[in-house]
């Protein structure tokens, strides 16, 4: 309800700008938790569905003039799509195999789209066109309609998550990430699973990477591969604490606004302060609360529940 | 020798043992029995440091263990076998005794001692080569013990060495315990095989709940209906 | 009536070690047969390869009647075939209950009917008790007993188990040996590896004797205790001197 | 034509024994302590700032400052290992990898805070001269890190199999509290280990430095590719992750020669997703050697 | 309130962290040096002395973070005008927002995308297409017969200026017999230098930042390659490049927005610049001086703080005197789409540890030295 009004009651465009990158970044954080958090495959190259989302709602966009919205659908089933052979792959790896094979995967494709000039624009890139307010075309004047529409998407997100979560699914997925020989023993078929839970999470990334693109107006292979989204993704995800519905939700709030914070007020100081100190913050966290902060809203809330009947403790 | 004194010890918040005063003298063999959960490893792991008290004392040879970091424990001649084969898994056989004997006590006469764990397990000696990880679950079990004699103990400490061991295999084992008691080495022995322990050792305590409520010489407890009862299903 | 279980010409190779070598045996429905051998004899492995979590190089698996040999071991477990683990892998993190349910899944979906069936499977393996512990918190034997709810749940017609009471004092496994006796009336078929004889007497109406990956015996536990290459290789004249009573 | 294979394989094998020594250290952190270490690369950009200070201050070769940083290296590799690292070791790699991600993100803008973005650079008497072999040519420079890269890595092999702290090491890594029951200071191990890895990251960074620039972000260059090499010759395994080094190496040297000067890369993520996709362990088997 | 015009606020996005701190960190010295002359000199006049403060924010060589920045440069403060992020990607974001924010943005950046159909975008210096050109007949200069490779960074800097090469050089008499992008930020240049001999080539023009190019300029050296090599611009012209290679650096060409030595504006600059950092003001630095001067002279003739009417008064700017006009060419005048119709590249060549412009003739104030 907050969250709705939000946008008329904050004037200040940088504040809403905050929350829009908040919102933006819980979102890939969510969709990167489906796989990372509860299925614990430590998955760094997440960036690559980030990016074909982008890419696919860009060239739709200005080669063939359809809309975004349509694009961003499209990019996802693309990045679907791409996900299938990039999971055959890695998901016979285990561990830092795993991860460091979802880098390359990522890497390569930033690669590709740098090499191949004639296809999207090479490493130059392209901006979109301005349209001002368009907003059939995701171009809207205003910041608050931005905020809906990412607001939209991490609602999806969590409603999702929300729903794989109690379901067998969810169950699975934990499961796998336990043991997966374990699972296979009781008829959990990891391999699927994984293929779809992988299927979901890079659907929802792409998403990410269409709305991204249509709010900074730029789009090159740097800035739709950039690494920097891998890692803010999981980032977001363990801060916050994995495998729980809100970890990336509450990881970003705190991230980015320690970042946001950090940046206005040492960015114009010389260069590495606000870094190094944002560095050292993250360090104290992950030192202080190495299971996330889920864990320690866990630990308050069952200490509130410990003062109560102990009836009132099962689940339902 | 050994003496635990009054010794309390927790998982978090559980209390795992508590108020446990048992004595192992030099050259004798001690019985720990008790059904799951009653706290026997819990009291073997308190000895070789792994858990800390929360009061008590444990000294060892007059040394007060407690105020020892874990890792010189072994230096004084205690060794234990862990509970559920324990092996190093990605190293090989040969590799696993190698570091049995780790301590400079037992580093020179590593290979005699080599020579002779090889001998009471073939097994182990037939596959030197092999990862530990691989082996299957009895052989990980002798592997285990073997590493323990490896140390050459003054204090041999035993977590249900049976455990997974073929009938045969566990006849072996507790032969050559019984052997190496006899050459002056104490032994401290958890084990569920309770007559077999019963026949093994000199005296034992019975842990109940992380309390000692029985102890006496093995023939008395053999004889008591309540041991009988409890743990020797009869 | 099918046979529950019928294995012909088993074989599988580590390097140089012949693990499994030409094992062939039989469960018939309902039957509860044991797997014994002394340490290294192939049981888990022979495990391994019926539940698919092993390729076997030759040989032949059929559960009901199909062949389940190339199967990925999920599939095996949706023909009906359950196993435990000799080390038990219970999924830490979740709880009693949760692990349990996770297995129940396998035959239901939905989340309330599966925590009906998960709460029976716990009920009955006696952890009732713990089932909002953290399956990572639970001593090894309770991990064990989780372990065999987790299994039960997934609703097998088949039940491998593989040194469930090891670790158990007599008491102990007597109520286990009654636990396996009531599965067995439920209609489930049951193979089992122990290596605790007072169990095996109890439980087994057939043995299996495996010794270096081959079958060196069968039958009733009668002649089994008394075939002099079983007290050989893997009973050890105690067990013989003391004719079946002792505990061992 | 055949000349230019044969130089692109010299360059190759050069620079592979650079990614050696980075990827080496890599893979013995992950094979004693269990973790992938995202600040390797910084490490070994802090070595090049320090022999490119002591070369500029105090006149010393960056050869000779070998000596300076990898003490100094082992040192910083036991405190971090001490006073950070240990307190998140456990059963969940996430928390870990994004400690050493922070560590990284941390010692870069240090190091821009300190000694500002510029690049850096030692000339010695050899650092551009080259041994010439017919239409052949080894650069100086080169052929020094790789020697030295080379006898290191044989080093630490050695000492891992021959020696009982190796052995420890392992057994440290496989089960902590056993180990303790053996008598091994786990903690200590842990310490000596990562000290010796960054002690390894000081050295390809003194041994660089007559050749390459130190700057803030120099470490980042390297660290992709040790990554790639350790996961090539599986994780843990000092051998493998020589020979993937190396292999890297003239994979990469031949791509740009032959595929394109912007392909090297992807002739290398290229054999990385096929090794994977046929032996999933990496070249080395599935064990640490 | 409005625009009130005791303060004027310029906003600066300048990367000082990131992968391009190393250029940033120069630029914002120079920004600051150029609102400090602009401020002792009386401030602007037509708004009754009212002094420039300049707003510096960090972008941190990452694009979201630009897009934010500008943002909330543009936001948090009532900007009159923003100049900054010569990188090309990071330029077009910035642009972007200030398009729709409607506040002018006066940039050093060559990406010649920046000139379509922009209104509040002034780009000064000369386009990626022109620095090929000039580089082209700088090749002719000291060859007959030049057989150039062209080696180039696989970035929008690196792609963008090559292309120029590729299409100009037919016209311009100037075969080319190598044409490659590479992976920017590579860990050895010996692969690539092998291919450049495999070429043939007599002429080198490499596109590449700083540290890829002081890599290919040593392995040069040790190949014992004997081929002229011309730098561009970019980590070619900055004090950094003489630091790094020394001796090496003798004779090699480059071409530049901005050189120190063009004239005597820029020569007093630049004794004030080295003064403050040690250095010499190179050519992003220097620019960013003649920008912010260039802005000073529109806030002058606009008499306005409000940025509609500073972009009124930058799109009828014409000066050819005084520090606004310190460009290659002298004279700045901008054409609708944001050109500067006089804009041109400097050559440049390393003499004596300095950097020399030495074409075209107009510019030039030292011989091209043939090697
Ligand atoms: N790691 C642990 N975390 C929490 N509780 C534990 C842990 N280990 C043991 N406990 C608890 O401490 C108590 C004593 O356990 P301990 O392992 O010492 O028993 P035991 O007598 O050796 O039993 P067993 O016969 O099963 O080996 C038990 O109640 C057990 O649940
Ligand atoms: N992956 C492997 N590589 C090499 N050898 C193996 C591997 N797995 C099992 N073995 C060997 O195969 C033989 C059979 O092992 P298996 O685990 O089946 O024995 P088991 O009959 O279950 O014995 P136990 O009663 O001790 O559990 C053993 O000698 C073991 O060392
Ligand atoms: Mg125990
Ligand atoms: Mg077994």
């Amino acid at each position: 309800m907050i969250l709705l009004l939000l946008p008329q009651l904050v004037s200040n465009g940088f504040a809403l700008d905050i929350f829009i990158r908040i919102l933006l970044f819980s979102f890939i954080g969510v969709a990167w938790n489906l796989m990372g958090g509860y299925a614990k495959q430590l998955s760094l190259g997440h960036v690559a569905y980030f990016g074909l989302g982008a890419y696919t709602s860009t060239i739709m966009q200005i080669d063939f003039n359809i809309s975004p919205w349509i694009g961003m659908i499209a990019g996802g089933f693309v990045a679907m799509l791409a996900s299938l052979p990039v999971g055959w792959l890695c998901f016979r790896l285990r561990g830092p195999y795993f991860t460091i094979a979802t880098i390359a995967t990522a890497q390569a494709l930033m690669l590709i789209f740098l090499k191949f000039r004639d296809f999207a624009w090479g490493a130059e890139g392209t901006t979109i066109p301005n349209l001002g307010s368009s907003p059939l075309m995701m171009q809207f004047e205003t910041k608050a309609s931005y905020y809906y529409v990412v607001l939209g998407l991490l609602v999806l997100g969590l409603v999702i998550t929300w729903r794989i979560e109690r379901s067998w699914m969810g169950y699975y997925l934990v499961a796998i990430g336990e043991d997966e020989d374990a699972a296979e023993a009781i008829g959990v078929n990891a391999p699927r699973i994984k293929r779809h839970i992988y299927m979901i999470s890079a659907f929802l990334t792409a998403l990410a990477g269409t709305f991204y693109v249509q709010y900074i107006y730029f789009i090159d292979p740097a800035t739709a591969f950039s690494f920097n989204i891998s890692i803010e993704a999981a980032l977001v995800s363990i801060v916050g604490g994995i495998g729980t519905l809100w970890g990336p939700v509450v990881g970003t709030v705190l991230l980015e606004t320690t970042s946001a914070l950090l940046q206005s007020w040492l960015g114009s100081s010389t260069g590495g302060i606000q870094l190094t100190v944002y560095s050292l913050i993250l360090m104290a966290i992950i030192l202080w609360r190495p299971t996330g902060l889920m864990g320690l809203f866990n630990d308050l809330w069952q200490r509130h529940l410990d003062r109560r009947p102990a009836r009132m403790r099962t689940l339902p | 020798m050994l003496e635990l004194k009054g010794v309390s010890a927790v998982y978090g918040a559980v209390p795992a043992i508590s108020q446990v005063s048992i004595r192992v003298n030099a050259g004798e063999a001690v019985g720990l029995l008790g059904a799951n959960g009653a706290g026997k490893s819990t009291t073997l792991r308190a000895i070789s440091g792994l858990v800390r008290l929360t009061s008590g004392i444990i000294s060892f040879d007059g040394i007060d263990l407690a105020s020892l970091p874990p890792h010189r424990i072994p230096e004084l001649g205690i060794a234990h076998v862990p509970e559920g084969r324990q092996v190093f898994p990605e190293m090989s056989v040969q590799e696993n005794l190698e570091i049995g004997a780790f301590v400079p006590r037992a580093k020179v006469e590593r290979a005699k001692t080599m020579e002779l764990v090889y001998e009471i397990f073939p097994r182990l000696a037939e596959r030197k080569k092999q990862l530990a990880g691989t082996m299957s679950g009895g052989e990980q079990q002798m592997l285990a013990v073997g590493r323990g004699l490896m140390l050459k103990p003054r204090l041999l400490m035993l977590d249900e060495p049976s455990l997974g061991l073929a009938p045969v295999m566990t006849d072996v084992t507790f032969e050559k315990i019984a052997e190496i008691g006899k050459m002056g080495t104490a032994i401290l022995l958890v084990e569920q095989n309770v007559s077999r322990a019963l026949s093994l050792v000199d005296r034992a305590y019975v842990l109940e709940s992380g309390r000692v409520t029985m102890q006496g010489k093995s023939d008395e407890l053999a004889n008591s209906k309540q041991v009988q009862s409890a743990y020797l299903g009869i | 009536m099918t046979d529950a279980l019928v294995v012909t010409g088993l074989n599988k190779r580590f390097g140089g070690l012949r693990a499994v070598q030409d094992v062939s045996f039989t469960v018939k429905q309902n039957e509860t047969v044991a797997l014994i051998g002394p340490n290294g004899a192939g049981k888990t492995t022979s495990f391994h390869l019926i539940t698919g979590f092993h390729r076997a190089d030759s040989g032949s698996v059929l559960a009901f009647g199909q062949e389940v040999v190339g199967l990925k071991p999920h599939d095996v477990c949706a023909l009906g075939l359950a196993r435990t683990f000799q080390v038990a892998k219970p999924f830490g993190a979740m709880t009693v209950l949760a692990n349990v349910m996770t297995g129940a899944f396998l035959r239901d979906r939905h989340v309330i009917a599966a925590r009906e069936k998960a709460r029976e499977a716990i009920d009955f393996v006696g952890l009732a008790a713990r089932e909002q512990t953290p399956a990572k918190d639970l001593t090894t034997i309770d991990q064990r007993r989780l372990e065999m709810a987790r299994a039960l749940a997934t609703q097998p017609r088949i039940l491998l188990l593989d040194e469930v009471m090891a670790g158990l004092n007599p008491a102990e496994i007597d109520q286990a040996v009654a636990l396996v006796g009531k599965l067995s009336q439920r209609g489930l078929t049951i193979v089992i590896v122990e290596h605790v004889m007072r169990a095996i007497m109890a439980v087994a109406r057939h043995i299996v004797v495996l010794d270096h990956g081959q079958k060196i015996a069968e039958g009733a536990p009668k002649e089994i205790v008394e075939n002099p290459e079983v007290i050989r290789a893997y009973l050890g004249s105690g067990y013989a001197g003391a004719g079946g009573g002792a505990h061992a | 034509m055949l000349e230019t294979v044969a130089q692109a394989v010299i360059n190759g094998l050069l620079i592979g024994g650079i990614y050696a020594l980075v990827s080496i250290g890599v893979t013995l952190i992950f094979g004693v302590v269990k973790i992938v270490n995202f600040a390797q690369g910084e490490f070994v950009m802090i070595g090049m700032y320090i022999s490119y200070f002591l070369a500029t201050y105090f006149g010393v070769d960056p050869l000779l400052s070998l000596l300076v940083s990898m003490p100094t290296l082992f040192l910083i590799g036991v405190l971090v290992q001490h006073f950070l690292i240990r307190r998140v070791l456990g059963p969940n790699d996430m928390p870990q990898i994004f400690l050493t991600f922070a560590l990284s993100l941390l010692l870069l803008n240090l190091a821009l805070l300190l000694f500002t973005a510029n690049y850096r650079t030692v000339h010695t008497s050899y650092s551009d001269e080259a041994l010439h072999f017919g239409g052949l040519y080894i650069p100086e420079a080169k052929l020094i890190a790789f020697v030295v890269a080379m006898a290191l890595s044989g080093a630490l092999w050695a000492f891992l199999h021959t020696t009982d702290l190796g052995k420890a090491m392992r057994a440290a890594a496989q089960n902590r509290d056993v180990a303790t029951l053996m008598g091994i200071n786990s903690n200590r191990v842990f310490c000596v280990a990562f000290g010796a890895a960054l002690a390894l990251a000081g050295a390809a960074g003194s041994l660089l430095m007559p050749f390459y620039s130190a700057y803030p972000f120099v470490g980042q260059v390297f660290v992709l590719m040790a990554f790639v090499a350790v996961v090539l010759g599986t994780l843990g395994n000092v051998l493998g992750a020589l020979v993937a080094s190396v292999m890297m190496g003239i994979a990469e040297s031949l791509g740009i020669q032959f595929v394109g000067a912007d392909s090297g890369l992807i002739v290398v993520f290229a054999m990385l997703l096929l090794t994977l996709a046929f032996k999933p362990q990496g070249l080395g088997g599935g064990r640490m050697r | 309130r409005g625009y009130a015009a005791d303060v004027v606020n310029i906003g600066g996005l300048y990367p000082t962290t990131g992968s391009m701190a190393q250029i940033g960190t120069g630029c914002v010295a120079a920004a600051k040096l150029a609102v400090d002359m602009i401020n002792e000199a009386g401030g602007i006049k037509s708004l009754g002395g009212a002094k420039l403060n300049l707003i510096i924010s960090d972008v941190q060589s990452d694009t979201t973070v630009t897009r934010t920045e500008t943002d909330r440069l543009i936001t948090g403060n009532k900007l009159s005008a923003i100049h900054g992020c010569f990188a090309s990607a990071l330029t077009l974001i910035a642009s972007e927002v200030c398009e729709r924010a409607k506040v002018p943005i006066i940039t050093g950046s060559s990406s010649d995308q920046l000139n379509k159909g922009r209104k509040f975008t002034f780009t000064p210096f000369a386009r990626a297409s022109q620095f090929a050109r000039a580089q082209l007949q700088m090749a002719k200069l000291v060859s007959d017969q030049p057989k150039v490779a062209v080696i180039f960074e696989n970035t929008a800097f690196g792609t963008s200026t090559s292309n120029g090469l590729k299409e100009l050089a037919p016209g311009e008499g100037v075969e080319i017999v190598m044409f490659e992008p590479y992976s920017a930020g590579f860990t050895d240049a010996g692969p690539l230098i092998n291919k450049v001999k495999a070429s043939g080539a007599n002429a080198l023009f490499s596109v590449s930042y700083l540290n890829d190019l002081i890599l290919i300029v040593r392995t040069v050296k040790q190949v014992g390659l004997n081929v002229a090599i011309n730098g561009g611009s970019g980590g070619f012209v900055i004090p950094d490049f003489y630091k790094n290679v020394g001796k090496l650096a003798e004779g090699l060409q480059g071409v530049a927005h901005w050189n120190h030595d063009m004239s005597p504006d820029c020569q007093k600059v630049n004794e004030a610049y080295k003064k403050i950092t040690g250095d010499f003001l190179f050519e992003y630095a220097g620019g960013l001086v003649a920008q912010t001067f260039m802005l000073a002279e529109a806030l002058e003739r606009a008499a306005s703080a409000d940025p509609q009417k500073v972009r009124e008064a930058l799109s009828t700017l014409d000066v050819s005197s005084g520090y606004a006009a310190m460009a290659p060419g002298g004279r700045v005048k901008f054409e609708p789409d944001g050109k500067n119709a006089y804009g041109r590249p400097v050559g440049v060549q390393w003499q004596n540890g300095d950097l020399a412009s030495v074409f075209p003739k107009e510019d030039a104030r030292a011989p091209l030295i043939k090697s």
